[in-house]
């Protein structure tokens, strides 16, 4: 007989987890092909390894309940299961016109507010103080919705991520802040980030609780995010949970990591999150071999058909540039360059004298 | 018809759009209890509660980051900057977040940003700044800095109602200096985008905006009593998006041109402004377009250097007198 | 007999702090009537009841060693401790061209990195990495120096606070972050600036220490600010130290604290960190009643020579403005318009015809 | 000699500054054991070792803070911003505390911050930013922008031995894209605040700086080709202070003048250079000053939008055409 499931999840909802976290894996495997094919345009990302970090945590959010949640580059676990299509990363990555930002943006940089995902910048810690407003409009307007925002272990040491925790914090906002604490920000391991024992004590001096959870144990994630999002919908504030995984890839695909020490990777490789989910359920007689077979071909199926339906999309038409810096005007000025040849002087009389002094030209 | 300060026009702008929009709310520091250092939102606490005034730490940044996450949600925060000074700590947000948002992601920042802004005041190198240069530059942020009682009023309104993030720069000299009377029913609202002919002249036109178009009008009233020069003066009121036709305007009928602002000159918006004179109406220049801006130097404290530094009524006086014998 | 001294402190060590804890009030007090003659330019900015955390958290300092700090807007007295001298305060409010910055910046923003201060700028916060920057260069050319910086209870929420603290920690600089928690940031009190229990809680998240200490008992100041000091002189990087005190004058000296609770003034003016000391001094018979009258005239005779020795000088000459800019160049340009009447329109033949298109022209 | 690249320039600028004077220490994320995302400090770390070469947390004002107040102690950092686009966190503290220090408080701060800028690159709006125009406002800040392998290393020097403030915007399209052959034993030194004509022409100039200056030389060259017109370019390479004798001289010899910049035109560096022409060589102007920059909009990442949006060298040839035909 199976053992009881944690976190009071059921059996449909572990194969559901199964089934984001190699979503996850496999949409971003797709895309390392379709760089390789020259078919991604700019970098990517990987979050080989973090996926039930990202995929655990955001599942804890209430769909519902219209929570809302903004990720990092590496968390398009969350954004997937937000109810992001694997076809809008895809036309994202390839700069397609009919992509979420019309070949604005790259990557996962795109939101859908409906869904409960808001784009990050790329200026880090930024989405702090952001995802803190979307939570107070939570608060002011007594709607018992929940804020989600993830920093790593490197926006944490941004002015950005200070002022936006603290005032979620003193305003008790309905906002939690996962911290992903994936050792590395770039090349620069924790240890070089900061001199904290752990992320968590941050909490401390934004006088907030903070908690840990193995960041690589989908399970685990999700019942720390969960009590944090209780806490929050419960109008108790702000939680600082630190989810402790490892970015197995370099920090985008042309990264190769020379600054890591030998066998780090492969240790973590021996607790990939997507192994441990699937032993546990077999062990645990949660899910049958057969189900999480159906799960795994089911998001290739799906992958298949997101990629052919996109692949051979154009790229925006260039006019389309024009559109929509302000709401008005709707349209910005096209250059007076680019309105050749049908610019003309305006109305200047044909032989008007030149404004120069002529004989004090040494040119003339 | 009571006479009323450009201060008492804003805060009754404030009000008039908290009462109307409940979706309106302000945030800043020491804005509720103090009522803002300049006490612009005195008594707003009492009469809107704490959910909207509300007091900040001292994090621009959160303020204004803040104010853009619940205007995505459909709400109308209007932030206080304590100085337009401490705008600067947030340039960053203002300008990637904020003024992209729209743009790269289809996200609504209706935000206003207002602060006091503007030299005159012994303030210093640090409570004295006039920050629209940084901005102007920005696609996505509207610029509007009121010059008089009725504006500054019909501006915060507009700013409010706008769909897009404006920054509101207010000028503190004429916080309580300057006085108008307004009529009570009326609703007074100013476009934004739109400049204003504040003097009508035909000699020569000054283009300016905030307050330094009262030194621009002290200027005209100077030079028709004593050189008989006839002085347009134009108050851009909006300095995002400038308004060309009535810059265009102007040249045409005056054919030359001081630009005129209280910051400095390098960098500054007068330069966009001769581009722009340049590229539009460059045959209907009798004179080179000349700037009247401040030195390019930090803005010092003591009366006299600040009074240096700064444009005064006499230096538009006599850049126009030059202008006009050109 | 006298009982034995804490904090390894002497008797003329005792009447020193005395001395520079009056010289703090009475300097104030002098500006005040300054600036009710109109004599003072700008606002005027009060310590009172704050003297004794400047002043004993100052003289923890090594002058022999070049220490140095940065000074907030209340911290006049640490100024002195590190030979500021009245009359270059004076000078600073009064706006005179004598003064340190030449009538530049106002009141306590002046600088002797000789002597060991570093003026603030408005902008709060940023004066953290900056001394982070001077503790840096200490410890890159091997010098047994240490800096100290003061925050406020509002100046903690910034985001250059963080950076730089973090910097500093995650560096072991040699700098002492000295947080003044006097209650209010203009009228704000410290619960509506953060959640934190206490400001020093903020040390955990840096992974550095944070103590406490009565910021209104001199010795008390100095012997918390003394151990952060000796720590970051051997070489175990920063300590957070929060002094606990109260602003009882407003922000600034038009500011009628409105927002300040019946009773809470005259509650910490029974704390007054003069009497405090001098009552101490008394009752443990460490200084007789003599020896601090003796300092109180002093300080009152050097303010007379001071305040006479300045207050008719005049205030910078205009065009001094342009000098100092750049290193390079010197000065900048006067602009045109001052150049007046000897300006002349450059190189242009006086008959020369406008390059108005006249015909067109409605004014023509 | 051998032919090295734009990047390698400046690795080499900095290594020699630093083998020179041992003052001279960087500070900046992933510098160290990456070498920078870049990887322009490559090999630096073992070399100079962890106290001249410090990775810092992501924290772009303390990196700023830091080289300040080591600057006042008399040490000379170079900070790198990873993409120049986060040189906006440090806005406030570049503007406010950087620039103003020898002003107001007569300190030295002989910093500089360097750091990829530009676009053409897909980058998207976060990754492609020319930010001059922001700091080009600011007096107390110089700014260079070299265009060339021999001023990316002559300047990179220039800027190191400078006693004011520097910021190095290196245009990472030229990276590894631009290379030229550098005598190996000659110490090369490019002087702060003098721009260079980088074609000789008579017909008109194109002022302009930075990946530009390549585009305006093809431009130049085709329009040569095409319509024998006679192109001058003038690279400016310091933007601030700028060199007022460079432009007047174009200006005098062309009569005619294209102002172009990558930066978006609002706002951007190329009215002020326009302003000046005005101020300065109005009569020697034979047709309007035109300006050639990015469209107002932030910069969009799909090569179609991007292309459009940015200024292209036929677009420098369609406008030179107009104006030569004035
Ligand atoms: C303000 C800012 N500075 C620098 C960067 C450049 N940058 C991009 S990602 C990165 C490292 C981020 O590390 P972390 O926050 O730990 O996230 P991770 O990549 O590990 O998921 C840096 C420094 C940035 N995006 N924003
Ligand atoms: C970045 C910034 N924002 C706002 C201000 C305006 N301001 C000046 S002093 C002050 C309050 C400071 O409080 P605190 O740090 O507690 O110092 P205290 O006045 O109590 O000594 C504020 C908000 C500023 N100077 N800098
Ligand atoms: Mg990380
Ligand atoms: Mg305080």
């Amino acid at each position: 007989m199976p053992s009881a499931i944690p976190a009071g999840l059921t059996r449909a909802q572990l194969l559901e987890l199964h089934y984001f976290m190699r979503l996850t894996r496999s949409l971003e495997e797709r895309l390392v092909g379709l760089h390789r094919q020259g078919k991604v345009v700019g970098g990517l990302f990987r979050s080989l390894g973090q996926e039930a970090d990202a995929v655990g945590s955001a599942y804890a959010l209430s769909r519902e309940q219209g929570d809302i949640l903004s990720p990092l580059i590496r968390n398009l676990g969350s954004m997937l299961v937000q109810g992001a299509r694997p076809v809008e990363v895809l036309r994202q990555y390839m700069a397609k016109a009919q992509s979420p930002t019309c070949g604005r943006e790259l990557n996962i940089h795109f939101n859908d507010l409906e869904r409960g995902f808001l784009g990050q910048i790329s200026h880090l810690g930024d989405m702090v103080p952001v995802m803190a407003g979307i939570a107070l409009s939570f608060k002011l307007t007594r709607q018992p919705r929940v804020g989600l925002v993830y920093v790593g272990d490197g926006a944490m040491s941004t002015g950005a991520f200070h002022e936006g925790i603290n005032f979620a914090a003193v305003q008790r906002l309905p906002l939690v802040i996962v911290c992903e604490n994936n050792g590395y920000a770039y090349s620069t391991p924790t240890r070089a980030q900061t001199a904290a024992a752990q992320l968590m004590d941050k909490a401390v001096g934004y006088g907030i609780p903070g908690v840990q959870a193995d960041g690589n144990d989908v399970i685990a994630t999700h019942a720390a995010t969960k009590a944090a999002v209780e806490r929050a919908r419960a109008g108790e504030g702000p939680t600082l949970v630190e989810l402790i995984t490892y970015r197995r890839k370099g920090h985008a695909e042309h990264d190769s990591q020379p600054y890591v020490p030998a066998g780090e990777i492969e240790a973590w490789a021996g607790k990939d999150p997507l192994d441990l989910h699937r032993r546990r359920m077999l062990d645990e007689g949660w899910a049958t071999a057969a189900e999480i077979t159906a799960v795994d071909s089911r998001v290739e199926r799906e992958l298949d058909e997101a990629i052919a339906s996109c692949i051979d999309e154009p790229f925006p038409e260039p006019d389309s540039a024009l559109q929509g810096v302000y709401a008005n005007p709707p349209r910005a000025e096209r250059e007076w360059y680019r309105q050749m040849p049908t610019a003309q002087s305006p109305d200047r009389p044909i032989a008007q004298s030149p404004n120069r002094p002529i004989a004090q030209s040494p040119n003339a | 018809m009571p006479e009323i300060t450009y201060l008492e026009a804003i805060r009754q702008g404030l009000w008039e759009e908290m009462e109307r929009d409940p979706r309106v709310f302000l945030l800043g520091e020491d804005i509720g209890t103090l009522g803002g250092a300049f006490r612009v939102t005195e008594g707003f606490l009492g009469h809107f509660g704490a959910d909207r005034v509300i007091d900040t730490p001292v994090s621009e940044v959160a303020i204004v980051g803040a104010a853009a996450g619940a205007a995505h949600m459909g709400l109308r925060p209007v932030c206080e900057m304590q100085f337009i000074d401490f705008i600067s700590c947030a340039y960053s947000i203002l300008t990637n977040y904020v003024a992209t948002a729209r743009y790269r992601a289809g996200l609504s920042v209706p935000i206003v940003v207002r602060g006091p802004c503007g030299g005159y005041v012994r303030g210093g190198p640090f409570h004295s700044q006039n920050p629209e240069a940084a901005f102007v530059h920005t696609p996505g942020l509207k610029i509007v800095c009121p010059a008089t009682v009725r504006d500054a009023k019909g501006l915060i309104k507009a700013a409010i109602r706008d769909e897009d993030p404006v920054l509101f720069f207010e000028h503190k000299y004429l916080y309580r200096r300057l006085k108008d009377d307004l009529p009570a029913g009326e609703e007074i609202l100013t476009p934004i985008g739109r400049a204003r002919v504040a003097r009508e002249g035909t000699d020569l036109a000054i283009i300016t905006y905030g307050a330094m178009v009262w030194k621009a009008l002290e200027a005209a009233e100077q030079l028709r009593q004593t050189d008989r020069i006839e002085v347009e003066v134009i108050d851009l009121r909006t300095l995002a998006p400038l308004d060309d036709e009535a810059i265009v305007a102007a040249v045409r009928k005056t054919h030359r041109v001081l630009v005129a602002h209280e910051d400095t000159r390098t960098g500054g918006l007068a330069g966009e402004i001769t581009a722009r004179i340049s590229e539009l109406c460059f045959e209907w220049l009798d004179a080179p377009v000349k700037r009247v801006c401040a030195h390019d130097v930090p803005l010092p404290f003591a009366p006299t250097v600040e009074d240096f530094v700064l444009p005064q009524t006499e230096d538009l006086v006599a850049a126009a007198r030059w202008l006009v014998r050109y």
